[in-house]
């Protein structure tokens, strides 16, 4: 052991060890570790690298760092589950605040602020899905499906559940190893032109057996599902529970899926001011009816408000407590544990920040500038600017099978003139060929978007 | 502050941040983009969120941020078994590079090599600490990595054919909740040991229950209670040759870092907590790392995928034979990988192992201190405590009917945490500290001292304690049945307004 | 929080950071390097400073900070003339960058070209602001602009020849205090003219007093009561009539962005506060610019260098033929620059009109309500007040006996800022109340709900008044003879040390 | 006016507009107005571009920023006044809270923590300086400089001040603006050698009619000044007090001023945990021993200590309040008004971070790393790496006259290297030809250095 003092570790100061071993009554350290076997103890170093100082930690990581290209050099195109929007400095404010950033799990009394802040996010997605109940937020939209699912699978008691073929092929991995080996899956078709569910194969499919049916709107492909009704309906027929995931920057302008009969809804909140940060923005999240029968299934923690013993004042608790795995281990419902609270909070940031009017002008940007990407990549010869006929938000699948060019090639030109193309479907959709699912925000200037447009003129010109 | 719920502080009108708007040239050519919504998709009114001004949206939660006690700001070693350690100022500094938090999951891997080599080189650490063989960092928490690892148990005796067969678990009851939960969801029948009188994992219990229906055999060591189990070894071996896997839930390895690991104790998985052990914050509860480590023969089962260096490049690598599929959306939690990376590398191997063994001798300290307190004990074995201990307030609340509850309320007004213990309380009133590497013998002093004024503030006159807090940011909850029946809980400001503000109006 | 001073945190050994140490090369190649100091230099006992561990260091100045008030926590109109209002964080995030932190000032200009075109592009906009002609960013702060004005004015005569024969400079007794102190500084006899009876700047003094001496006028407009001087272009035609220069403390221009201009009433110089109508932060007292505009006559007076702009790259031009030196190292606050920068650019000309207009409606509507406080008036002319007011409690404290300063203490308790005047107190028993345009009418109701409040204890309970705060960070102060006695005060803690603690001890 | 909304104003709703001037009794805001003569009222549009988003001001801000070129992306050697040091990670973190960063004027209950950091600072920078008392800091080391000595002036009742030629030409301007028309400057040669104060030269001039000498140590040229007490001696024997500027960073390894005899001390606190900030870091201080004939001549804030009427909590006032210009106005000493705070709370972070030891270590690491390029450079022909024969502090001047290249060359070729040489001296110093003032720090590696002095050698070689 040397003799150096760490600055995270104030007790390797040896005087102030000593004085505390001596309280013990133990001669050295290594002494408090007798209960483990000598064998195994470990005896060779680790090879790790000798320490840093902060400078040189600083200068290591930082030249690391600068081989990567982000989207801030580049300009982006790719989305799939994780997207580029505009974030408000506040929320980076507000989310980097050391109280909220080096918080856990503290009281209702001492941790006040957090309960509340997750309390307030909890009410206002409520209104952005138009429905009563939130949850504290779970890792990513994957597991919020995955949970909405089995709560459909416990309150029906049923053990099939149809996933339509569009849903994210990342997030039906999730959702199928969550669900096994308890649950049945089986997908639903889709229309080649339009992307919309195959309401005949849903038809033959959903029976008495059936715990959910689960699709996303606007759908992984981009293209907005407008037979919400129609599938709510043939649910309802057969007593299944309709969930639906949602990408919620969508629903300042498209309608919320409680208006069109889902149960339950859940989606991500990473657009709703996370950064990127290489997937880490990610956040599920789980919104249900105020009914006894939902609420028992959440495993999350949801936070209630209630009175204090003093007149007009606010406090803060769990509701429900007792379904929880904190509560009852394996009893409890699934499990709960350490997941997103900080990106929920910022998304309540973030809503509260925006207001009504602004999610609507916000839906609407994307709309119209992702409109305009397609229009221009129309008049490109050989370029369909999207493949589905039907209206979309935000993304949509750009079909180059009439360029003869691969999508990996378009996007390595691309890359050159520091651009980077959408995400390559032909592993994940090969019935689509060379297609690529591309993702315009309200972070596209006109110029940018002309950019795109030139350069891949250029490139399939060629 | 007395700070309103945010849909109070609505003002028809107000903004909180403009939002980009459509260049003109695009408007000209498309219009207003939103009459191409079909019909039934068409949101017909707008969401009813408040609408406020920036300045009192910032205010509102810089407010609530100061009504939230982080581990900056306390000597926070009441969150027992959270490992609430120093979160060096640095790595949050370094994780706040554009290059790191402006990058996309699916850009080129050429882009990003940067980002895959301190994945890589973290993989290289994780492999020293724990003896593993290749790690994961898709798990977003302790509790998906448990999980992960439930679904692997799974997927590996399925690859066996004995997938129907092998459906028990084995867990011991002084392990987290997760490890039960987890493994159920995973359709696995759970078994609970409970400890023998020293508070041991019953090594006779175990062989009683192994069977070739056994699965799997998932612990902490130490468990929550600080007891490292010395026959560690023998468990893993009884379990193996009943053919099961072994894996360890290693969020408790404060104490163990660079002086024993999962491979020599027999196991063939393992998690650490990122957000734990390896200082990344807890952010209110997430997001974190569960970096899951497997053996060599169980790196075909990953969620995929996972970075690998080919000698010049760093690549993904999603083509793993027998991988569960994914637990999570693309790599987990960059920024995080990042931090734990870069705490690694300021410590060093030394530092490491200091960490550990400060972090020892702080627990003993404290243990020490405070079974000197009275009404305090701490149950089972005396001494081989590791990094944290499980306490008992059992003679103070028989000798004056304080429980560890008001204990807690009062704890907050000393500016402190103090958390009990999970369920069920097996220890009775209990709670948990662990102390960590960070805290200098001042501040477990202070700590102590705060436990001994509460104890006796118990003895002379309890009503100071079961009537606390009084310095807190708000007052006793009012509990009643607000957050139990269905009728009076309120799970959002619109449910509060339905069910509260309403139901006054018209009374 | 009851936090130490931080010497008191001191434990010998502990380490807050580690700094870097040379390579092993270096070492080898020159030894320890502290050997070549020459005997005399050498120090023989390192410094007394505290030795603490990195998260104890941190944990003691969070806390503090949350022991401070800043703008962002609270409804802050009560420092009136400071013009706090709210300081746009996505400007602190945009200075973050390092392309703006890890900038040097000496650095080759075409290095530098985004930071000169950003100053250039300020200058712009402050000189439609203003009708001035060129700007210098350099002076950092309102009482350096105010000193640089003064030295370009006595540098102005003296290349008249006539530096020796004007040595008066005029002033308001209602402009700030550094207006005459720098002017004193820089060896001029100030003239102080009082007001009318209705709080106007009278003319018929100024006419009195202006003559072949007189060098200067420097009169802030409206002055810290809020009043305009209408009459402001006659003042400046009758100071150029008698030879001198006129030059504007624009301190309060808030509420005149975008109506009245600097070069319409008759003025030769101004200065702004960025840090003040422009959106910067106050930062507990600096750093901050006094952006310092003249017009073209007295451009070669600026202090050097100024960005300039030949149509394709921008360069420092130090090449001022009758500059005054320098103010101020390199080119000033160059962060505060930026955010002033932002700041405009995010308002654009109507919203920069919108700020002073909503200024003012605040102001007023503020205005109408304290009068109808009891024990509440606003002295001089009825009406008139742009955007800020001085108010006066004489009243109150003549018929309960509570002053303003215990007002001042009570306010504190609402988590709110109040602010006297500066002295002398021409208004009794004053209160200062600038409402800028970033608080909504619900912020106004709230603090006037707080001034209520109090008048209303003052009158019915004085002793309530008297005896705050209550809810502070600290009680009463203590204040006796400890801040004025050379043999009590202790400036740093080794006085304190030295003559309380020490003192102590022998007692 | 329009209708927009801003999310700076919030009172730009009409609806609450209306309310507020109904309250008044006011028809429009402009009515408001009618104080100001229509003459002076602004007819015209100013013309300033219109507004940006938050998001568009940001990608206007970037783009502008991403025109420089940083010292995080070129090897940095540029010192002369501004230095680049390693900070620590705290000092951000503290200094961007936005508690510190709002606030601004408070009285010592509300602001207890903004009076507690900065009674801190000046204690913590006292016992780096040895000395008693130091000022809340002004705004950088030529304020603090001009402000020693006006001091120096009052108390003496004298005019004449002696400068060392080795003083900063920049801050000498500042010093001389300052003082006149009231104070008369003389300088003081130096050895052209060593670059010590030439003590013929002082003792000839200094007299009965002086009130200070001023020099800088280490000096701005880089030399240790090692005849501390032989000026002190000569300052003494005249009643003149001695002033000397001092960069802080060096005083873990060099002696205090008030160890040879200084009365009163200045510097720059940049080097102690500020950001460069293209010259935005600086803040100056001045210190001087605990009498009333100090005291009462500081025109800034001077905090203390004092009792509450709780027992045992500490509060803080200003010391001698009657001596500024906000009591006194142009009566009080100089004047006082928003300087530099923030920058004395994060100097005050930052020495409690290093404490006695980092201060050292970092002042040895200084010193070596300066000497290792100055030895290295002397092995380059025609290169001299220390144009003074004496012992250095971080900075020294590089000859290279005998390279037959010019200053202005040298950075040049060392720029398409990406580096940023020193300051070229031709202009301040002609005397000593083509040289230029290089800065050595910790910051430096080893590998900076020879990366330094290999480019050195390839432009002097070609």
């Amino acid at each position: 052991m040397t003799k150096k003092v760490h600055p995270y570790i104030p007790n390797t100061v040896p005087e102030v060890q000593n004085q505390m071993l001596k309280e013990i009554g133990a001669e050295s350290i290594m002494e408090l570790y007798s209960c483990i076997p000598e064998e195994l103890q470990l005896k060779e170093d680790m090879k790790i690298p000798e320490a840093l100082t902060e400078y040189g930690l600083r200068r290591h990581i930082e030249s690391l760092l600068s081989k990567n290209i982000s989207t801030n050099e580049y300009l982006n195109f790719l989305g799939a589950g994780c997207w580029q929007h505009f974030v408000p400095a506040v929320c980076d404010e507000v989310n980097q605040r050391s109280e909220f950033l080096t918080a856990y799990a503290g009281e209702p009394y001492e941790d006040h602020g957090r309960f509340q802040a997750l309390f307030e996010y909890q009410s206002l997605v409520a209104e952005l899905v138009d429905m009563d109940v939130v949850n504290v937020p779970t890792f990513d939209w994957g597991q919020a499906a995955s949970t909405s699912i089995r709560m459909a699978a416990r309150i029906t008691g049923k053990k099939k559940v149809l996933l339509a073929k569009t849903v994210s092929p990342e997030r039906a991995k999730i959702i199928t190893n969550y669900g096994s080996p308890e649950l049945e899956f089986e997908f639903i078709g889709f229309d080649k032109d339009s992307g919309l569910l195959d309401l005949a194969d849903l038809k033959n499919k959903a029976d008495g057996n059936t715990a959910a049916i689960y699709f996303e709107n606007p759908s992984y492909l981009g293209f907005i599902e407008s037979q919400g009704t129609e599938i709510s309906e043939i649910a309802k027929a057969h007593g299944v529970i309709l969930v639906v995931g949602v990408d919620p920057i969508s629903l300042g302008v498209l309608a919320p899926p409680s208006h069109y009969g889902a149960d339950i809804v859940c989606g991500d909140l990473q657009p709703l001011g996370m950064h990127m940060n290489f997937s880490g923005g990610q956040a599920g999240f789980i919104a249900t009816r105020d009914e006894e029968k939902f609420i028992h299934e959440y495993p999350s923690r949801l936070f209630g408000i209630i009175p204090t013993v003093k007149e007009g004042e606010y406090g803060f608790g769990d509701v429900a407590y007792e379904r929880t795995s904190f509560a009852l281990r394996e009893k409890g419902k699934e499990s709960v544990g350490t997941q997103t609270a900080l990106w929920g909070i910022t998304a309540g940031v973030y809503l509260s920040l925006l207001g009504p009017n602004g999610m609507y002008e916000l839906g609407q940007t994307i709309m119209q500038n992702s409109q305009y990407c397609v229009k221009k990549l129309n008049k490109i010869s050989g370029v369909k600017g999207s493949l589905f006929t039907s209206p979309f938000f935000k993304e949509f699948i750009i079909d180059f099978n009439e360029t003869g060019l691969s999508v990996e090639t378009i996007n390595a030109r691309l890359r050159e003139k520091k651009i980077f193309g959408g995400k390559d479907l032909s592993q994940e959709f090969p019935e689509f060929g060379q297609s690529a699912l591309y993702c315009v925000t309200e972070v596209h200037t006109r110029e940018d978007l002309d950019r795109l447009i030139e350069a891949i003129e250029e490139i399939v010109s060629n | 502050w007395n700070e309103p719920i945010i849909f109070e502080l609505h003002q028809p009108g107000e903004k909180g941040v403009e939002v980009p708007l459509a260049d003109k040239t695009v408007v000209s050519e498309v219009g207003d983009g939103v009459s191409m919504i079909p019909g039934s998709m068409v949101r017909s009114e707008r969401p009813k969120l408040p609408e406020i001004g920036q300045a009192r949206v910032l205010r509102h939660y810089v407010r609530l941020s100061q009504e939230t006690l982080g581990s900056d700001f306390n000597v926070e070693i009441g969150q027992g078994t959270c490992t609430m350690k120093y979160i060096p100022k640095i790595n949050e500094l370094l994780i706040r590079n554009p290059k790191m938090m402006e990058l996309h999951p699916l850009q080129d891997e050429s882009t990003v090599q940067g980002m895959l080599e301190i994945i890589h080189n973290l993989d290289l650490c994780m492999r020293e600490i724990s003896g593993m063989e290749a790690f994961s960092f898709q798990p977003s928490g302790g509790t998906q990595a448990l999980f992960a690892m439930a679904s692997i148990v799974r997927k590996y005796h399925e690859a066996r054919g004995e997938g129907d067969q092998r459906n028990e678990i084995i867990t011991t009851i002084f392990s987290h909740p997760s490890q039960a939960a987890t493994a159920a969801v995973k359709g696995f029948k759970i078994i609970t040991l409970h400890p023998d009188e020293d508070g041991f994992p019953d090594i006779e219990k175990l062989k009683a229950v192994v069977s070739e229906r056994t699965a799997g055999f998932v612990v902490a060591n130490p468990e929550d209670t600080g007891i490292y189990n010395p026959k560690i070894k023998e468990f893993t071996r009884i379990v193996h040759e009943a053919g099961g896997i072994c894996y360890y839930d290693q969020a408790n390895a404060n104490g163990l870092l660079g002086i024993t690991r999962a491979k020599e104790a027999g196991f063939d998985m393992c998690f650490f907590n990122l957000h734990k052990t390896f200082a990344a914050p807890h952010m209110c509860g997430g997001p974190a790392t569960g970096a899951l480590g497997v053996v060599d023969q169980l790196k075909e089962y990953l969620p995929g995928p996972i970075v690998e260096f080919d000698g010049e490049n760093y690549y993904l690598n999603d083509d793993l034979k027998h991988s569960i599929g994914k637990v999570r959306a693309f790599h987990g939690v960059a920024q995080t990988i990042l931090r734990s990376y870069a705490w690694i590398r300021a410590l060093g191997p030394d530092g490491l192992k200091e960490v550990a063994q400060t972090a020892v001798l702080n627990n003993n300290y404290l243990y020490h201190k405070v079974q000197k307190i009275r009404g305090a004990s701490a149950p089972y074995v005396k001494g081989q405590r590791l990094e944290q201990v499980r306490y008992s307030w059992e003679q103070m609340t028989k000798e004056t009917g304080v429980t560890t509850e008001d204990v807690q309320r009062r704890m907050t007004d000393f500016g402190l945490h103090y958390w009990t213990s999970h369920h069920p309380y097996i220890v009775p009133q209990p709670f948990t500290l662990e102390p960590t590497e960070s805290y200098s013998k001042t501040d477990l002093d202070e700590y102590i001292a705060a436990l001994e004024q509460i104890s006796n503030e118990a003895y002379e006159n309890p009503e100071i304690v079961q009537n606390a807090p009084y310095n807190s940011t708000i007052h006793q909850l009012d509990e009643q049945n607000y957050l139990d029946d269905p009728k009076e809980w309120c799970i959002t400001w619109r449910l509060y307004k339905k069910k509260v503000l309403e139901t006054a109006l018209t009374k």
